[in-house]
Parts: C-alpha cells; structure tokens; sequence
C-alpha cells in the first residue's frame, strides 16, 4: 500500500510533501471497504434479474411513482429549502438581533437531531390533532399529514442545514465592498442584491440545493412516519426498497437502490453542470 | 494539543465499560426467539414463566432473547443471517419462505399440533366509542364517509389477514371481492407499514373511523388507552388467524439448543403456554380454556387459509405478489 | 555550495514551465532568477527544493544528484513567498521547528536548542520577538523570522522565493543591503527569485534571465546591460524601448520619422533597437517631435516622454543645456533627438552595438 | 443610512422571518419532543431511560460510536490530507467518492451490507460456517454506521485544509520533517477546531442513525438495539412517554454537540482574532 499503488507508472515519484503512501494507502483502503465494496454489491445483484428482469422490476407503475414522488417530493423539498436556508444565512452573517446566536446553533439541529426522533416529532406535530396539524385542518381544512405535503415539510427540515450552511460562508466571505461598488454606481438596493449579490451567491446557493437534494431523496427515518405510504401517492422509493425486501426480492430491492443511486447522480451532476456554467457566465 | 486529547481518548474508552453489563455467569443458555410485533407482551409472560420451569427442571439458566418487528421483515433478517431458535411469525408463509431457503424442514407445519399454530386469532373493527358510524359488517366499512386504518399487505402479515377476511365477506356477500376490496383500500387514508404503526395512527393521531385489527390487539388498545374511548366489533363473519411458529433447524443443530428450542415451542401448547397466551388475548387451542373465556373470545364463523384461499402459497401470489390483486387495486387509472 | 543545472523540464499539462534549464552556479554565490511572471523562475527554485519533481534533465548539489531525494533531505534552506510561517506557533517554535525535526540521535537538547535559536534570532535582529505570534509581526519582522528558520538548519543552500514581494519600499531598500550583508558574512550559496530587476541587479553577483522556461542569459548584472544576448533581455533590462528599422550601409535608418540614424556593424536587412532614456537626448529645437510629459528626477536631470507619431511615444532625457534656461524643458515644446548609443539585433538575432553616426559617414 | 444597509422595516420582516423559520422548522420538533418526554413526568421518563434494556440500547450506541467516529476520523483525515496536500491522477474522483455515502438512501447503506454479508448474500455462509455473525451483530451496525457516517469528518476539514494550502507543509519539508512529523505538527494543529467540529457531528450522526441500521440490526432486545431503534420499538410498544424520554436523551446528546460545536467555532474565531 504505497506509492507505487497510486502511480503504477512511475515507481518512485518524487513529492513535494512525504507521507503521501500511507495516508494514500489508508484513505484507499477505507474507501473500498466501507464504500465501493459494498456499492459494487449494489451494483451487480440487480443483474441477477437479467436486463429485461430489472427493466421490468423498474417499469412497474408503483416503482416508477414511487420514484417520481421521492424525486419530486426531494427536489421540492431543496427547492423550498434554498430561499430558507439563504434566508437564515443572511439573518445570521448580517443582520443582527437578539438570538442570532441560538438561531446559528440551531441551523445545525437537523444534522444532530436522529431522524426517527425527527419523523417522530413531525408526525407529534403535523397529524391532524397535533399542535400545527389541528389548526391547519381547523381552520383551512388542510391535511398536511400522511400526504406528499407532509413529506415535502420532513424533507425541508432534512435539508435545511444544507442549504444554509453552504451559503453562509460564501455570503461572510462575499464582504460588502461590491454591494459598495453596485451603489456608487448608481444602483438601487433592489438592483444590487439582484445583479450583485445574488448572483455571487448563485454558485453556492446551487451546491446546497445539490447537497439538500441528495440527502432528502434518500431520506427514511424522519419521512416513514409522516407519509401515509399509500401507493402510488405518497410511497417513498426507500420504502418500496423495504417492502421488497420483506417480499424477499433482493434483487429488486436492489434494482431501486441503483436507479435511485443512479437518478441521483444524474441531478447532481446536471447541477454540477449547471454549476459550472454559471461560475464561466461570471468569470 | 497533547493534553486536550489525552483525557478525551481515556474517557472514551472509558464510556463503553462503565456502562458494560457483567460478564455473563456461567451455565447461562440463550435463545433467540424472532417473533412479530403484537406479541410483545405475550412472549414477556411465557418467557417468564417458561425460564423459571426450565430452572426449575433442568438447574440452568435461561436468557431468552426476543426481536420483534414486522413479520415479513423478521423472517428476512432469519433468511439473511439472524439467528433465531425459534420463530414465532404472523403467518406460514414467512415460515415458508425461511423453509425454502433451507434454514427449516420443509414438513414444519405438521411437526407441532394443529398446523404449528399454539393459539390464533381473528381480524375484528375497532372503532370509535358507540361505533358512531354504525358499522358491524364488513359491507358497512366502504359507506361513503367511513375512513378505514388498516397496515399494507405488503409489509404486514396482519393486514394481509385483514384483507383475506375481507375478501371472504365479499365472496358471502355475493359482491366482487376485487372491486370491494378497491373500494375499501380507497378509503384508507394511511397504510402504515406494520399493524402497531395502524394502531398508532388510530389510536394517538385520532385518524380514521375504523381499525382493521387482530383480535388481541384491539382488547391491548383497549387496556391500554382507556376501555371507555373505543368499541370492539366482531363481524358476523372473519378468518381464522394461525400464527405460525417453528423451531430453525439451522439454527438451533449450529448452536445446540434444539432440546431448548423444542421445548420451548412445546411450552406454548401447555396449559400455562395456553393461559399466557387467553391473558394477552389470543384464542387458546386448548377447548376447555377458550370455553372459560367465552366472553373475551365470541364465536363467530371463521373461514380458514386453506379452506377459503386454498393455503399461504396460493394467497400470496395470487393476492400480495407483485403484480397480484393488491398491485391491481392500485394500479392508475381506477 | 555548487548547484549544477542541466536540460531541465517541468511540464504542467502541456506547458512547460521549465524547458530545458541548465545553470551553474558556484560555491558561495548569490544568484538571483529574475524574469517576467510566468517564466518559470519559481518552478525552476521548487525543483531545486525538491517541491516539484524534475521530469527531464538533471540537478547536482555539491555533486550529489538530487533526483529522487524528497526536500526533507535535501538540507536546503527555504525562504517561501508568504514567508509560509507556521501559524499555530509562536516565533521560537517557528524557528526550533527544523532542530527538533532531526532524528532523534542528532536532536540537540532543550537547552542546546534555545542556545541556537537565541543565536539566530540575535543573528536576525530580532530577539525581542521571541514569543510573538505570527500574526502579530510586521512584514518586515516575518521575513527575518522566515530567514532565521530558513537558517536554523544550517543550510548549505539557500532559496529565496521573492523575499521583499510583502514589503514596503522603504524597508525593501533596508533589508535587501541587510540581506547581502548576511549572505557575505555567512558565505551560504544563495539563488534568489525575483521579478524586480532593481532587486536582482543591486543584490546578485549573478543574475540568470528567464523567458518562458529558458534561460535567456546567465551574467554579472553590468555584462547583462552592457551586452545583453538576446532581444528579450535588451527590452527586459532598462526600461528600453523597441524600435523598428532597416539598415542598409551601416546606417540603420529608423521606421518611426523625427530619429537620427545610427552606426551600426550589421548586414543589410530589418533590424529592431533598444533604446534606453538615458540614451535619448532631447535638444531644444523650432521644429520636430513634441515633448508630452515632463518629470523631474532626484537626480537633477529631466525625463521626458516624446510623441513619435500618433499613440507613439519614447522615453528621453533632456540636455541640461536648453537655449533658454527654465523654459526647457517643457510640456508641448518641440524638439530634436540624439541618440548616445543602442543595442540593435538583426534579422537573424546577429547583435550589434549602435552609435551616433558622425556627420562625415552620412551621405 | 449606509450605503448597503437596508431600510429597517426591510431588515426587521427579514428578521422576523428568520426566526419564525427557526422557530417553526427548528424549535418546534424539539419542543414537541420534550414536551412528549414529559407528559408522565420526569421520573417516568428517568425510569424509561433506567430500563435495563434501554441502558443497553444507550450502551450500544456508545459502542457503536466509539467504534466508528475513531475510523471515520482517521479514514477522513488520510482522505483530506491526500486530497488537500497532494496531487495524483483521479483526484477529483476521490472527492466525489467520499461525498458519495450523502447521497445513498440510508436503506440501501443497510441493504448493501445485507447483499455482502446476509446469508443469502457474498460471504455470509462462509462466515456462518465459521461461526462469524456480522449483520445481525455489532460488526454490522458499525459498518452500517462508518458508511453513513463516511463524509463527515472529510467533508468538515476538507475545504479548511484547501483554504491553508500547503506553504507551511512544504516549508516543513525543508526543514527536515517527515510525513507523520508534518502531519502531527503542522498540519493537525492547524485544524484541530474543525476537525473536532467534524468529529462530533460524525458523532451525533453515528448515534442517530436509524434507517441504516435499522436494516442490520435485527432487533434484538437488550442486545442488538441502539437507541433510535428502541425509540421505535418502545414506540411500537404504546410506551409513549418512553419512546419520547429516549429520543429526548438523543436530541439532548444532538444539543449538547450542537452547543459544543459552536463554543468550538466561537472559541477558535477568537483565538485567530486575538492572534490577528
């Protein structure tokens, strides 16, 4: 596990900084036995099915909207959370109140809080003769859970630190000097936020909306509760991967985990390509 | 920085010891028992009584283990490892899919008396006290305005009891049992994963208008939140509900504890087994005992897996497999 | 300390940043790699540190070749751009951090090793600073506790990556005479990168000239303005400017009108010239090029910015004889040039010295 | 008024809004939680967590984490440490892998080690032969855990380690130090506040996973159970109060990290403001 590992050409390379074998050697080995080992399994047991097998174990109408609503619900979810988490990003760097600090420390609840305790508390809350869902349904006759709504609100939660937290940083280091510039130049408040400020924060914004989206597409504990898991309307993909399971079907449980795997890819790097677009339309 | 961590690391290894149990004594037995949810309680009083007997009897020690979860989802940890003596599982066809793999005989359910089923149960409503919706057969469940709790058949043995009862309804009835099944699924408005879940939801967020339940857990909700907030109802007509339970030959012939397993099971069909299982609400087999307990256990016509659906196998593709009746309920567009 | 350099190439992707370096630099020198950003004199310090590895070509130190050997072994003193001070410690820890790196065997003891890093910050100027912190230094005083790590281990060769890029002009001035009085008393072979010609010329006994990867010219510093090699050295030395002509005769005659030719030794054909300001004289006149700025120096004499043609200007300096006293020179005035002397290369890079023609070869 | 200020009415709705976020996304879950814990008292929710099988629940946990954050932490910091210090080929895949675990729904982190070691999977009747239980067993809710738990402690040093470059590592390097010796003595202290930050967010994860182990645990009362899955299995059991009293003892734990981490950030902002 050295050098020589990493660079099968070039035996004995020289670096700028030693140590680069072992910690190479222990990163790989970490690597491979607690992440690609296990995902190759992930990777390799659908094709037990055969293509046409896996194909079909995936075309199924309750896979699919199964599929669609842990997607959709996620992406929703992220996309509810961007403008909250800038939100509190903002209250947190520039403004300043009473309790900014406990709302800082709080922005990371979601990270500490274990999502059963999550699921747990949302459903305390949310089901119709809870402390939110009562009045909700009481006064706008709304059901928020065991519906998509009440995943879209757990998932929000999930995401939330994401968002926020991959701004913030950006938004501390973007200073107020171009803000500055924008109104020298001329430039109503309205004006510079939109043309200065935000677009600066687009690239960061865009990462936690990545990073929010893919920690809530995956997301069991916290939505299992709250979903109402009727088919075909509010089934979470990682329960249908539960409910195969139980039906023995390892392959096909399988089969999701990699099309949700793979799904999950294709956003990020759709965003990752967005991403990067947008960093060369500025630069 | 050397001193900041020293301290740290001795805590934390520390932690895991002050908090470790003492060694265990010698002479001590363990069995795993992997049963389902709803017989949490029951098993806690047989475990009991059934370790002081072999102490009693046999001068060792017993630590009877217990996992209990959805039946499906136990008999997948069987399948994929866990290593249970006994299993004690909603229905045959978990016990089935464990045999397939090997890790049971095959010939099971003939081992032990009357289908390997200790005690069984049926599937009644529970509802709101005075069952203000006036329901007490099945047809009344899919009036307009009836909101139906009950588990999904795909993940609960129990819910699958629950829709075997009502298709046989349906048949007595004369209706289209897959239609009246779609109008019945369609009033649901939470399918929880595990009967406890539907319990739950009933129970504590105050959804629905009717619990589709076993038997012993609508008298356990009863007991436990309060007998003046709901009613038991028992339809003119339900199934018969055969909890299976089977000693894991793998299992117990790799960790020698068959003689222990054996008995165990052998436990439940005797007289304190029987009782154990009548105080936690479910239909003793013993005649005699059932009779003392007329009034927790009305009669009423009970149709069986086999008679009706021609045995677990036959229901479960027909019914829960992909692509069976329930996928069809489901399906867009209806 | 020797330093042999031989066909080095460093490539990052496609380009290269060194390409095919050779160098020699003898014991006890001090070198300076001057040349423009991007031209590779960093690398070129790097591989020497054993920072970047060496693709092609080769690197003796002292007569021990240095591939393959990583930069902790190499004993070689290492003044970083941002000085690279560890910011967690305070200056004594900066300075003991080489000492107490050794191999336990070699490891001096805590009071041996408070002895020598008392030593080097007193041999720094810099003893009170002992327990500051990093960020509470000037960057003047960083630098000297920079050096003093840099020396603590006793290098026999000591790289300096623009050392005085932090500083103000002021202390630059300071610090540099104080650096190469240091570097005289120490005798430690030397390189140090620089993009400041000033800094190269006042303190480098030889200076070697990058262009993109190469080394356009190794010399003294008077060899390099006297004589410079190349085209590029011409224009990167002086300030000169680069002007276009043809000769034809020994006379180059220049594109540009309102400039005298010149003698030079070259064949017939399109040739380029260097001009430095001190080589342009501007002498009052009714008529020629105007005369568009005008800046006194310290030195008492005048530089002056000519317009050649329209958005062409060249930099001179004015006689000090004007016709009239204290109206020369001024803004907008016209005026008529001279031309001391010039480096001029021909079509073929052939170099040659140029001077003003004497009224006799004009025909 | 400052030329980039906004108007107070703007700043105070921003505010307002701000903390009604916090309070209703944020707060308001908590506050349901303690609240539940609560509704029998205190002493029923002290007995709950007195209850032999959640103290060997809460022991199981601790075991888990002790096992798990200490790999993370240096599997992460190898990995940060390359990625950050070092060039080689397939860089960039690297970081991608590390961040990859965020990604994959917790029931597949469990299903994968199902697939590897169950009985019907890889290497599961080979290790039933020889009598090695790893799902069902501690070994499989600590890999459970290190996988989903995999990114943090990169994740939280990386960009800090990015930020610092490498000119004091190198400047180490010709100084005569060595791998380890810069490691140890440059690099470490440098981020010592964010590594801890990362740690014990690794932590808080570590001892709330539940989708993920809940896969592998099998559920064995008193033995197999952490604490999130005996909140749901007291959940399950109608002991509500009990269930609510456990997953406050895991919230509190999420505090006390969360309080934790910040005096970690406030305190080493300071110490770099002082020096600065």
């Amino acid at each position: 596990m050295s050098a020589s590992l990493a660079l099968p050409h070039r035996a004995r390379r020289l670096r700028a900084i030693p140590g680069f074998g072992l910690a190479f050697g222990i990163a790989l080995f970490w690597l491979s036995a607690i992440v690609l080992v296990p995902l190759l399994a992930l990777l390799l047991r659908p094709f037990e099915l055969g293509l046409a097998g896996l194909w079909a174990s995936l075309a199924e109408p309750r896979v699919a909207a199964s599929l669609r609503l842990s997607f959709g619900a996620a992406l929703l979810a992220a996309a509810i959370a961007a403008p909250l988490g800038l939100l509190l990003a903002w209250a947190v760097v520039r403004l300043r109140f009473p309790g900014r600090a406990v709302l800082d420390a709080a922005i990371d609840l979601p990270f500490a809080l274990p999502t059963a305790v999550a699921g747990l508390a949302m459903t305390a809350l949310l089901a119709p003769n809870g402390w939110v869902g009562g009045p909700l349904g009481e006064w706008f006759g709304w059901r928020v859970a065991f519906t998509p709504a009440g995943i879209v609100i757990a998932l929000v939660f999930v995401a939330l630190p994401f968002t926020a937290r991959t701004v913030e940083p950006v938004l501390r280091d973007l200073g107020r000097e171009s803000e500055e510039a924008a109104a020298t130049l001329g430039a109503t408040r309205f004006q510079t936020l939109r043309r200065v400020v935000l677009p600066a924060l687009a690239p960061a914004i865009l990462t936690g909306f990545g990073l929010g989206f893919a920690r809530a597409v995956g997301e069991y504990g916290s939505v299992i509760f709250i979903a109402g898991n009727m088919p075909m309307v509010s089934e979470i993909a990682p329960l249908l991967i539960t409910i195969r399971l139980e039906q023995f079907d390892y392959a096909g449980a399988a089969a999701i985990g990699l099309a949700m795997l793979l799904l999950a890819f294709a956003v990020l790097l759709a965003l990752n390509l967005a991403q990067r677009a947008l960093r060369r339309g500025q630069g | 920085m050397r001193s900041t961590f020293r301290p740290g690391r001795r805590a934390m290894l520390a932690a895991p010891a002050l908090l470790a149990l003492p060694a265990r004594a010698q002479g001590v037995r363990e069995l795993l028992n992997v049963s389902y949810d709803p017989t949490r309680e029951f098993y806690r009083d047989y475990n009991a009584g059934f370790a002081r007997e072999w102490q009693a009897q046999h001068r060792q020690t017993l630590r009877i283990n217990t996992s209990h979860g959805g039946s499906g989802r136990q008999a997948r940890s069987v399948i994929d490892g866990l290593a249970a003596d006994v299993v004690t599982l909603a229905l045959a066809y978990d016990v089935d899919a464990i045999a397939e793999r090997g890790l049971i005989a095959r010939d099971w359910i003939t081992r032990l008396p009357q289908n390997s089923a200790p005690y069984t149960s049926t599937i009644v409503f529970l509802t709101r006290k005075g069952n203000p919706k006036g329901l007490r057969d099945w047809p009344d469940l899919v009036k307009p305005g009836v909101a139906i709790i009950t588990p999904n058949p795909k993940t609960s043995g129990g819910a699958r009891w629950n829709y075997l009862a009502a298709w046989a309804s349906a048949q007595k009835h004369g209706q289209n049992p897959e239609e009246f099944l779609a109008r019945l699924f369609r009033q649901v408005p939470v399918l929880d994963t595990g009967a406890r879940g539907s319990t739950t939801t009933f129970v504590q967020r105050g959804q629905g208008d009717v619990l589709l339940a076993w038997e012993n857990e609508a008298h356990l909700a009863l007991q436990e939140f309060g007998a003046g907030q709901f009613d038991i109802i028992y339809p003119p007509l339900s199934i018969l509900a055969e909890p299976s339970v089977a000693v894991v030959d793998g299992n117990v012939d790799r960790r020698g504890t068959r003689d222990l397993a054996e008995a165990y099971l052998r436990g439940l069909y005797a007289p304190a087994g029987q009782e154990a299982a009548a105080k936690h609400f479910y239909r003793p087999r013993d005649q005699a005992l059932l009779q003392k307990n007329a009034e927790r256990f009305p009669t009423l016509e009970l149709v069986t897996i086999d008679g009706a659906f021609g045995g677990w196998a036959e229901a479960q593709r027909v019914h829960f497999n992909d692509g069976g009746v329930f996928d069809r309920i489901y399906r867009p567009g209806r | 300390m020797s330093v042999i350099v031989e066909g080095l190439v460093r490539r990052f992707g496609t380009t290269a940043a060194l390409d095919g370096v050779s160098l020699a630099v003898r014991d006890g020198e001090f070198v300076a790699l001057l040349g423009p950003s991007g031209s590779g004199k960093t690398t070129l310090l790097r591989v020497l540190a054993g920072l970047e590895p060496q693709e092609e070509g080769r690197v003796a130190i002292a007569g021990r070749e240095m591939a393959g050997v990583p930069a902790r072994e190499r004993g070689i003193g290492v003044m970083f751009q941002n000085y690279a001070l560890f910011r967690h410690m305070n200056v004594f820890d900066n300075i003991a951090f080489g000492l107490s790196v050794l191999p336990r065997g070699r490891r001096p003891g805590r009071a041996e090793l408070t002895a020598r890093v008392r030593e080097l910050l007193r041999l720094t100027q810099i003893p009170e600073l002992e327990r500051r912190w990093p960020d509470q230094l000037s960057g003047g005083q960083r630098q000297r506790v920079a050096l003093a790590r840099a020396l603590a281990i006793e290098p026999r060769l000591l790289l300096l990556d623009e050392p005085f890029g932090a500083l103000d002009a002021l202390v630059r001035r300071e610090v540099r005479r104080w650096l190469r009085g240091l570097h005289d008393r120490l005798g430690i072979t030397t390189i140090l990168v620089t993009h400041d010609q000033e800094e190269a010329m006042e303190l480098a006994d030889r200076v070697a000239l990058l262009e993109s990867g190469r080394i356009a010219q190794f010399d003294t510093p008077s060899a390099l303005l006297a004589a410079p090699a190349t085209p590029f050295v011409a224009g990167f030395l002086g300030e000169a400017a680069r002007l276009e002509g043809q000769v034809a005769g020994g006379v180059l005659r220049f594109r540009l009108p309102g400039l005298p030719p010149l003698a030079v030794a070259l064949p017939d054909g399109p040739a380029t010239a260097f001009l430095r300001p001190r080589e342009v004289v501007a002498h009052p006149a009714p008529e020629g090029p105007l005369i568009r700025l005008v800046r006194a120096t310290a030195e008492g004499e005048a530089r002056l910015v000519v317009e050649l043609a329209e958005d062409v200007t060249l930099d001179a300096v004015a006689t000090p004889h004007g016709a009239v006293q204290g109206e020369w020179p001024r803004r907008q005035a016209a005026c008529r040039l001279e031309i001391t002397g010039a480096q001029v290369f021909g079509a073929g890079g052939a170099r040659g010295m140029a001077g003003a023609l004497r009224l006799a070869e004009v025909r | 008024m400052n030329a980039t200020e906004d108007p107070l009415w703007f700043r105070a709705l921003l505010v307002a809004l701000a903390v009604l976020t916090g309070l209703l996304l944020l707060a308001l879950p908590l506050a349901a939680v303690f609240t539940e814990a609560l509704r029998r008292g205190g002493e029923a929710a002290l007995a709950a967590i007195l209850e032999p099988d959640t103290l060997a629940a809460i022991r199981m946990t601790l075991i888990v984490a002790a096992i798990s954050v200490p790999l993370n932490t240096v599997g992460g910091l190898a990995a940060a440490w390359c990625i950050a210090k070092h060039d080689f080929p397939g860089k960039r895949l690297l970081v991608t892998l590390v961040e990859l675990p965020f990604s994959v729904s917790p029931v597949i982190s469990g299903l994968v080690f199902v697939l590897i070691f169950g009985l019907q999977g890889w290497l599961g009747p080979w290790l039933q032969a020889r009598g090695i239980q790893v799902i069902f067993a501690l070994p499989g809710l600590v890999l459970a855990t290190l996988f989903v738990t995999f990114p943090f402690v990169a994740r939280t040093v990386l960009p800090l380690m990015q930020d610092q470059g490498r000119a004091e590592e190198e400047a180490a390097a010709t100084l005569g130090a060595g791998g380890w010796q810069i490691f140890r003595r440059v690099t470490l202290p440098n981020i010592r506040w964010a590594l801890l930050a990362g740690v014990l967010l690794c932590n808080a994860r570590a001892m709330g996973e539940f989708g993920a182990v809940s896969v592998v645990s099998g559920h064995i009362r008193g033995q197999t159970n952490t604490m999130p899955l005996h909140v749901e299995i007291l959940y399950n059991e109608y002991q509500f109060a009990g269930a609510f009293a456990v997953a406050a003892l895991l919230a509190l734990l999420g505090l006390v990290t969360l309080a934790a981490k910040a005096v970690l950030e406030r305190w080493s902002g300071r110490v770099a403001g002082e020096a600065g």
